[in-house]
């Protein structure tokens, strides 16, 4: 559809962004044509979000010059940017949890009714959930308009996110990894989307550290690294080994080779398990499943089936109602998450931010939560700062923590190596079980493979592992054993050689009955 | 120490700038403590503070001869109290009951300074006299001037309630005023109904909550008070203020408050004076004609003039209330028992 | 982000850290003559009596040390509770609460000065542990804001306590006019550094609590559970601290502290009594003097000095230049303001170099604003 | 006599209210924007301050030719700018300076009291200014003359109405208007206002100074309603109860009049026990038979709104229920000794019932996600 004698409806020339101590855009070129899916990859840190902060008017360039349609544009604000066409999905959702979708919507350009007050006349919601209803039936994105965001799932988000750009009219989509919290259906789903707006006349630039999205998605493919423009390229000029090369500048294993698992003894066994959610709704109902020393137990399934809630009951972080849970043959149903811990149990948790570190912490200190009681950590109740620097520049040497200083507040870390202090953290004790709850969400090709290279090396060292994942392929990738959570129960469980993401998708979403299956 | 009380020379008084050498030439030192709460409280306090400033133009001492310290922890009365000492002041007044034991122990040790103890008794622990010859305990009988507004309200008023707002209950003197009023009204018109509200909060708010004396004597009036007294610094003035503005006739305390407090100029009857001024003055006065001699001075505590709404009372009522006044200081009445109805909760500490 | 600080040599950082404060105070002093001007005194007057109020002679150093000592103590109280993300405004009903409990002890106990004192101090700790650890409960187990929970629980002590040093209360000195409780009996009374002075042994208790409380806070297991609680419950929670417990532990700690403040003042200033009027607004004092000392146990040393020295030279400054004593509160509020707001400073005397902002905890995460 | 009782306690309970009212007005604008405000106290300070000298230096300065009332209206301009100015420096040391905005309050707080009463003594005092009086009382024709509720509430002076007016208006403003979907999406989550080109700080300048409006006007009613004169801190406290009485009302305009009534109640309920005419343990009693059977109605309507299955949590409510109920009306049938409660457990009333409330019906309060973050562009 683009040949190169239309002008580019967007044309980025030597974007240069520094902040304290880092050139985050050096110099960038970029050119979007209209009806275009332009995806853009780099690694965590790249400085592809600050590009996009830049194009929508959050930061402001240090150099550089924005073109649109061929006019010089200055892009002071987002209100400049929308009204210039651009709209922006941004990587860490923008939605206010305790208003409604129609607030959101309407936020910052609200429709009002009655008399004309101004920003204090009555807010018009009627006719704006109407807009909102017409507006996903067009694109096929359905919500609930007077549904609260905090009661949504994040697929659910994405569609808000996106019918927000759209209602604002905007032209040019910016998505910055809009797929990295969705579930391979919510994916498919959202390409559909995507080609539907293409056809609409929409041109997007496209964020992802997923390459086989690229690949499958993508008009043309732009590489950052290290605040640098890499190249730009097509998806049949390249393949994915290229694109990983390209943006981590080495060769990257993209499916590790794992060694045959050699399962031991059972070390953990859930039976019949239930639990509530907040809302006191049995969400996980009679769950079964056993792991074995040295396998990998994936648990695949759509969010908010509740594996969140299993996970909680796991780690002692919620209370089950019914059913027990054994580790090393003891009852350990309902012990508090400090005890767990004690008998051996690790956890990544899902949300990294939320629960899994103290952001205002420096590194030290959050490699220590959950030892910190312990020696040589401390002695008599008192801490001994020597073996906790000693110990933090150990993991931060192993694990490959990039940080000016073991001194840093994981706040300045980004994500990637913000999830790398959780698995240090969690790995560098002795543990039977290790609990990993969506351990690479949002994390680029580098660490991934980091990650799930420790998760196998614990593996072999004889550790049980739990694996609850909505990505299909580190399902597949890691798993020895996989079972599919649906509705609060595992519908399904089978081996990963008998596996393949057609029939664990097929299971994920609700059908159960195997002839069916072959009928598809 | 410096004893600058010795230099004899005579000041040239007033124009005086501010220098400290200046101190140097003060005939007198003058200083003045103040209890917790303010100075200008319009009230206790602020009476002792004018005494002091009274005396020293009488004295013509220069701007320089007397001051003040005002006390915001009770914790530092001790130390307040000596700062005078030390600085060479040789007259120090001291204002309220809780300064009593402290300003007599610091006398004893400097007997050449004079004291003057505004509502202290010169009494031992267990209530026996115990005169210091550098110590004046100037006291006052608040159940008089109590129970005189008291009788004036029960002579005035129509509607047959009257009340009133409070300070601190645990403060004697407030509480003698509250029982004289209480018992001045029954002594004149025994079936009227009187309505007494203490402020119920702490030393730190309940002279001071201006704001609650104005809401309780709202409650008041819509109660039928039509005459309302009040004592308790500033919460009672914003009581006086709002009845006043609510067309009651008002009683006040310590000063006389047609002064003090204009607002009420035009409803109030007349005020419990406890005239402190007056007694310092007097005091201070006899320190400069060498008639100083320790122990207790009892002064009565009156009745203001009724200044604007003189005519609106009648005669006979005047007449009543000289007889009641000769009786009062005569002993024929002790307003101070409480009795069958008083409030039980009443402390009114009899004198002598 | 902090490494542009690490490349700031020592001088530098000691510029920083006491230059500006000195600055601030400096400026604060030039507004407020502006203000005494206006009243027609002599701040020139005013100021140097109100210095050798504060340090002119021994008596006034003592002076000076004692005013500070309540508000070490208090300041740390309420620091340590910001630092386990609570807002302590109860702390003046817990010195109450503490001062009561001590008089009760040290009047009515009889034992040696060695056992006597110690159970005295104890009695007020405990107090105020208690009385504090209400709020902390109620929040723990029905997540009443201790904002609201803790100013009840003033207006509760105080008025108790009123009544019962009042008119026939319980406490109340049954030989005197005045609402005033016993005074403590001598084997109760903190001994004197000096004899024959007012200085007592407080203020060394209260430095070593400053250094304890440090200690508590960044050098012990449970100094690392509370901060874990104050700036992430979540994260707390997940790994397996008991917040609720911790909750009410802060809470008691920090009404300890309080507490301890008020026995000291009973125990160690003459009459060793308990009358209405005492301790009035150190409570609020000691909230001012955590947040200028940025609840920072040593900050808290500092700040608490130089509001200790400016009430303690109030006296001075009243007596020779008629100013009255609300000056000081003026003059805290600037010293305060252009303290913490010290781009002010920054501005006025041109100084370029940056503050260091690490570990910045949100005061107001008590609010359920705060950390994410 | 009953009806009366119920009346005066009533009116009473609306004028305590008021103040508590507007503080925390003042308070809910600045944390519903993300500004916390414990300077509430001092803010109301200052106004009650400036009102009284506006309203009597103006009266002083045109010799009085002009009513009263144009005095009063002066003041109380005066009040509402003084309110808005020292909010205004709450402003820009929290919102410019980004200096913590607990620290900001107590800097407002320390400086109220210290120039009110500073200014108060050397000049107010020493001058004898005096105040000119206090608004009328304004019944409302017919509606005034309604039994019970006529009196209760429609004859009061004209900031009472003001009050009530603000509350339901402020309640439409911050649910219902471009205004406040702002100010709340400030408060929660100012980056994705800042997405959607909302002026994050000059959003949180324009309520916190509006609260400030707020503030004065609790400051000037207290003038120009009650005391007719500036006493020194005559806010004693009430801009803390008014902040907790706006967490109390869960930030909400609605919540925070019905916990300044509940307040105002209990306080008034305490002023009146001391009239003499009423038995205290029988009205306590009746009081805590009133609380217990609120708490059960209200666990009930909740629980059914929650669509709560489990049968024993019912029967324990309708315990509380028919307790309460039992307690109230048996209440009329027992002889209580007439014993006085000490005038300070009176004054408690309000804080214990608070405490009861607290734990009761309002549990775990959240208040504005971002309230107490300074905003950070980049
Ligand atoms: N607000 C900021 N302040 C300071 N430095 C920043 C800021 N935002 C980004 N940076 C710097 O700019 C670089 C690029 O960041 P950016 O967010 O653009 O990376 P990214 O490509 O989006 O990474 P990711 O894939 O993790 O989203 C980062 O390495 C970081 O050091
Ligand atoms: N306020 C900030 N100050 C300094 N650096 C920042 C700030 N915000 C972000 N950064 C830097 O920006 C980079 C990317 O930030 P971003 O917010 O995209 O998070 P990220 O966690 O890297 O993304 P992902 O979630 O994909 O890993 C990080 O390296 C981080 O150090
Ligand atoms: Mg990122
Ligand atoms: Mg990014």
């Amino acid at each position: 559809m683009k040949n190169n004698n239309i002008e580019p409806i967007l044309k980025i020339e030597n974007i240069t962004k520094r902040f304290p101590g880092v050139l985050a855009n050096d110099r960038i070129c970029l050119d979007l044509y209209p009806q275009e899916i332009h995806c853009l990859l780099g690694e965590n840190g790249a400085g592809k979000s600050t590009l996009m902060n830049i194009i929508y008017g959050l930061y402001t360039q240090d150099e550089g010059i924005i073109y649109v349609k061929g006019i010089e544009v200055e892009i002071k604000n987002p209100i400049d940017a929308l009204r210039l066409g651009i709209g922006m999905v941004h990587q860490h959702f923008m939605l206010i949890p305790v208003m409604t979708v129609t607030e959101n919507l309407m936020l910052g350009q609200e429709k009002t009714t009655g008399l004309k007050l101004g920003k204090l006349s009555k807010l018009d919601r009627s006719t704006v959930s109407a807009e909102l209803q017409e507006l996903a039936s067009k694109y096929g994105l359905s919500v609930n308009p007077n549904a609260y965001i905090e009661d949504l799932s994040v697929g659910e988000e994405q569609r808000v996110e996106i019918l927000k750009v759209l209602y604002k009219g905007a032209e040019i989509l910016i998505l910055d990894e809009p797929t990295a919290v969705l579930t391979p259906q919510e994916t498919d789903e959202f390409f559909n989307i995507l080609k539907l707006l293409v056809k609409q006349g929409k041109s997007i630039i496209f964020i992802t550290h997923k390459l086989k999205e690229v690949l499958e998605i993508a008009d043309r493919i732009t590489v950052l690294r290290n605040g640098k423009t890499v190249g730009t390229t097509t998806p049949k000029e390249t393949s994915m080994h290229k694109l990983a090369e390209m943006m981590v500048g080495r060769e990257v294993l993209l499916n590790i080779e794992k060694g045959q698992p050699k399962p031991k003894e059972k070390v953990f066994e859930v039976s019949d398990l239930s639990v509530m959610d907040n809302r006191k709704i049995n969400v996980v109902n009679g769950v079964s499943f056993f792991i074995r020393a040295g396998e990998i137990y994936g648990i695949a399934g759509v969010q908010g089936n509740g594996q969140k809630e299993l996970v909680e009951a796991l780690t002692g972080l919620r209370k089950a109602a019914r059913g027990n849970v054994k580790l090393l043959g003891n009852d350990v149903t309902n012990e508090d998450a400090r005890s767990l811990t004690l008998t051996g149990i690790a956890h990544v948790p899902e949300d990294r931010q939320k629960h899994g570190l103290v952001m205002g912490f420096s590194i030290d200190l959050n490699l220590i939560l959950q030892t910190y009681f312990q020696s040589p950590f401390s002695n008599l109740g008192f801490i001994n700062l020597d073996s906790i620097h000693e110990n933090a520049n150990q993991l931060v040497k192993k694990f490959d923590i990039r940080t000016p200083s073991i001194f840093t507040p994981v706040m300045s870390l980004s994500g990637g190596n913000q999830q790398k202090v959780i698995i240090a953290r969690e790995l560098n004790r002795p543990i039977q079980l290790l609990i990993v709850n969506q351990p690479t969400r949002g994390l680029d090709v580098g660490s991934i493979e980091f990650i799930h290279q420790q998760i196998i090396v614990a593996r072999d060292k004889g550790v049980a592992v739990l694996l609850v994942s909505a990505e299909l392929d580190e399902i597949l990738s890691l798993s020895d054993r996989i079972g599919v959570m649906f509705n609060g129960k595992i519908v399904t469980e089978m081996n990963t050689s008998e596996a393949d993401r057609a029939k664990l998708g097929f299971y994920m979403a609700g059908f159960s009955d195997e002839k069916m299956f072959h009928k598809e | 120490q410096p004893k600058s009380s010795e230099t004899k020379q005579p000041v040239q008084n007033e124009n005086s700038t501010t220098k400290v050498e200046e101190v140097k030439e003060c005939k007198y030192k003058i200083g003045y403590v103040s209890d917790v709460g303010k100075i200008n409280d319009q009230s206790f306090n602020q009476a002792s503070w004018t005494g002091v400033e009274e005396s020293a133009k009488l004295l013509g001492l220069g701007k320089d001869c007397y001051s003040f310290i005002e006390t915001t922890d009770s914790a530092d009365y001790e130390i307040n109290i000596r700062s005078f000492v030390d600085e060479g002041y040789n007259i120090i007044v001291t204002s309220g009951f809780a300064m009593g034991a402290i300003t007599r122990q610091i006398a004893s040790e400097n007997p050449e300074v004079f004291f003057i103890g505004v509502g202290q008794e010169q009494v031992n622990e267990n209530f026996e006299p115990d005169p210091y010859p550098n110590v004046v305990g100037l006291n006052f009988r608040e159940d008089f001037g109590g129970f005189l507004v008291g009788a004036l309200a029960g002579l005035m008023t129509e509607t047959n309630v009257v009340g009133g707002v409070f300070g601190c209950q645990f403060i004697p003197p407030v509480a003698r005023y509250e029982v004289g009023y209480y018992n001045g009204v029954k002594f004149v018109n025994p079936d009227a109904k009187v309505i007494n509200v203490y402020h119920p909060g702490s030393i730190d708010v309940c002279f001071s909550d201006s704001t609650f004396g104005s809401e309780t004597a709202k409650a008041l009036i819509s109660e039928g008070v039509d005459v309302l007294y009040g004592a308790g610094g500033l919460t009672a003035n914003g009581a006086l203020i709002t009845a006043c503005n609510q067309g009651a006739y008002v009683l006040g305390t310590d000063m006389d408050q047609f002064v003090t407090l204009p607002e009420v100029k035009d409803c109030i009857l007349s005020s419990a004076l406890k005239d402190i001024e007056e007694g310092v003055v007097g005091v201070i006065g006899t320190i400069s004609d060498g008639t100083f001699g320790g122990g207790d001075v009892y002064a009565p505590s009156s009745l203001a003039p009724f200044h604007n709404l003189d005519g609106a009372i009648p005669q006979d009522a005047k007449v009543l209330l000289e007889e009641i006044a000769e009786k009062l200081y005569s002993g024929e009445i002790n307003p101070c028992t409480p009795f069958e109805g008083s409030n039980p909760n009443t402390f009114c500490v009899p004198i002598k | 982000m902090d490494n542009q600080l690490n490349k700031l040599n020592p001088i530098k950082i000691i510029y920083i850290s006491v230059i500006v404060p000195i600055l601030a105070i400096f400026t604060a002093l030039i507004i407020s003559s502006v203000v005494i001007i206006l009243s027609g005194s002599n701040p020139l007057i005013a100021y140097s009596a109100l210095a050798e109020g504060a340090f002119g002679n021994l008596n006034n150093w003592i002076e000076t040390i004692l005013k500070t000592t309540p508000l070490i103590i208090g300041g740390l109280g309420v620091a340590l509770a910001f630092r386990g993300g609570l807002f302590n405004i109860g702390v003046e009903g817990q010195i109450f609460v503490g001062s009561i409990a001590t008089v009760i002890i040290g009047t009515t106990l009889k034992a040696p000065a060695i056992i006597h004192i110690p159970l005295t101090l104890l009695a007020g700790v405990l107090a105020g542990a208690v009385w504090a650890a209400i709020p902390g409960y109620l929040k723990a187990r029905f997540g009443a804001h201790e904002v609201i929970t803790t100013i009840m629980t003033n207006y509760i002590a105080t008025r108790i306590i009123t009544w019962s040093i009042g008119v026939n209360g319980p406490l109340r000195k049954t030989t005197s006019f005045v609402p005033e409780t016993n005074s403590l009996l001598d084997t109760a009374r903190l001994p004197l550094m000096i004899s024959d002075t007012r200085l007592h042994i407080g203020i060394v208790i209260a430095l070593i609590l400053a250094i304890v409380v440090y200690i508590l806070l960044f050098r012990t297991t449970l100094g690392i559970e509370i901060r874990t609680v104050g700036l992430n419950i979540n994260a707390a929670k997940y790994c397996g601290i008991k917040v609720n417990r911790n909750i009410v532990l802060i809470m008691a700690i920090s009404g300890g502290l309080a507490g301890l403040a008020g026995a000291i003042q009973v125990m160690g200033l003459s009459p060793y009594n308990f009358t209405a009027g005492f301790n009035v607004g150190y409570g609020f004092d000691s909230l001012a003097v955590a947040v200028l000392g940025n609840i920072n146990p040593i900050g808290v040393v500092f700040s608490a000095f130089l509001f200790g020295a400016m009430d303690a030279g109030a006296r001075l400054m009243q007596l020779r230049a008629k100013v009255p004593v609300d000056m000081i509160t003026i003059l805290q509020g600037l010293i305060l303001m252009f303290v913490a707001a010290n781009q002010i400073i920054r501005g006025i005397y041109r100084i370029q170099i940056q503050d260091k902002k690490a570990d910045k905890v949100n005061l107001s995460q008590g609010w359920g604003g705060g950390s994410k | 006599m009953e009806i009366n009782l119920i009346i005066g306690l009533s009116t009473l309970a609306i004028i305590k209210a008021a103040p508590l009212v507007f503080g925390a007005l003042c308070g809910l604008l600045g944390e519903r924007s993300g500004v916390i405000n414990i300077g509430i106290e001092g803010m109301m300070l200052i106004s009650a301050f400036t009102t009284f000298l506006g309203s009597a230096l103006f009266n002083q300065w045109t010799g009085g030719i002009f009513p009263t009332n144009l005095s009063l209206l002066v003041g109380l301009f005066c009040g509402i700018a003084s309110g808005a100015l020292i909010a205004a420096l709450h402003a820009v040391l929290s919102i410019h300076y980004k200096i913590d905005q607990v620290i900001s309050g107590t800097v407002i707080n320390l400086l109220a009291v210290g120039i009110t009463n500073y200014v108060a003594n050397v000049y107010i005092d020493p001058t004898h200014l005096s105040g000119v009086g206090v608004f009328p009382t304004i019944p409302i024709p017919i509606l005034s003359d309604i039994p019970i509720i006529g009196p209760i509430l429609f004859s009061h002076q004209p900031m009472i109405y003001l009050m009530f007016i603000l509350v339901i208006f402020m309640q439409y403003l911050v649910f219902n208007t471009p205004m406040g979907l702002r100010m709340r999406s400030v408060g929660e989550h100012p980056r994705s206002a800042d997405t959607v080109g909302i002026d994050v700080n000059r959003t949180r300048y324009i309520n916190v100074i509006l609260g400030g409006i707020f503030a004065g006007l609790g400051g000037a009613i207290m003038v120009l309603e009650s005391v007719g004169r500036f006493q020194k801190l005559m806010t004693s406290g009430r801009g803390f109860i008014a902040l907790a009485a706006l967490i109390f009302g869960r930030w909400t305009s609605n919540g925070a009049l019905g916990s300044a009534l509940l307040f105002g109640f209990s306080e008034a309920l305490g002023v009146r026990l001391q009239f003499g005419d009423l038995n205290h343990i029988k009205v306590i009693v009746i009081v805590s038979g009133l609380a217990l059977l609120g708490l059960g109605l209200f666990l009930l309507i909740k629980k059914i709104k929650e669509k709560e299955i489990n049968i024993k949590k019912y029967i324990t409510i309708l315990i509380l229920i028919v307790l309460g109920f039992t307690i109230m009306v048996g209440s009329n049938y027992i002889k209580f000794p007439s014993i006085s409660i000490p005038i300070e457990f009176l004054g408690l009333l309000p804080y214990i019932l608070t405490i009861f409330v607290l734990t009761g019906f309002v549990r775990r309060a959240k208040g504005p996600a971002a309230a107490g973050i300074p905003y950070e562009k980049q």
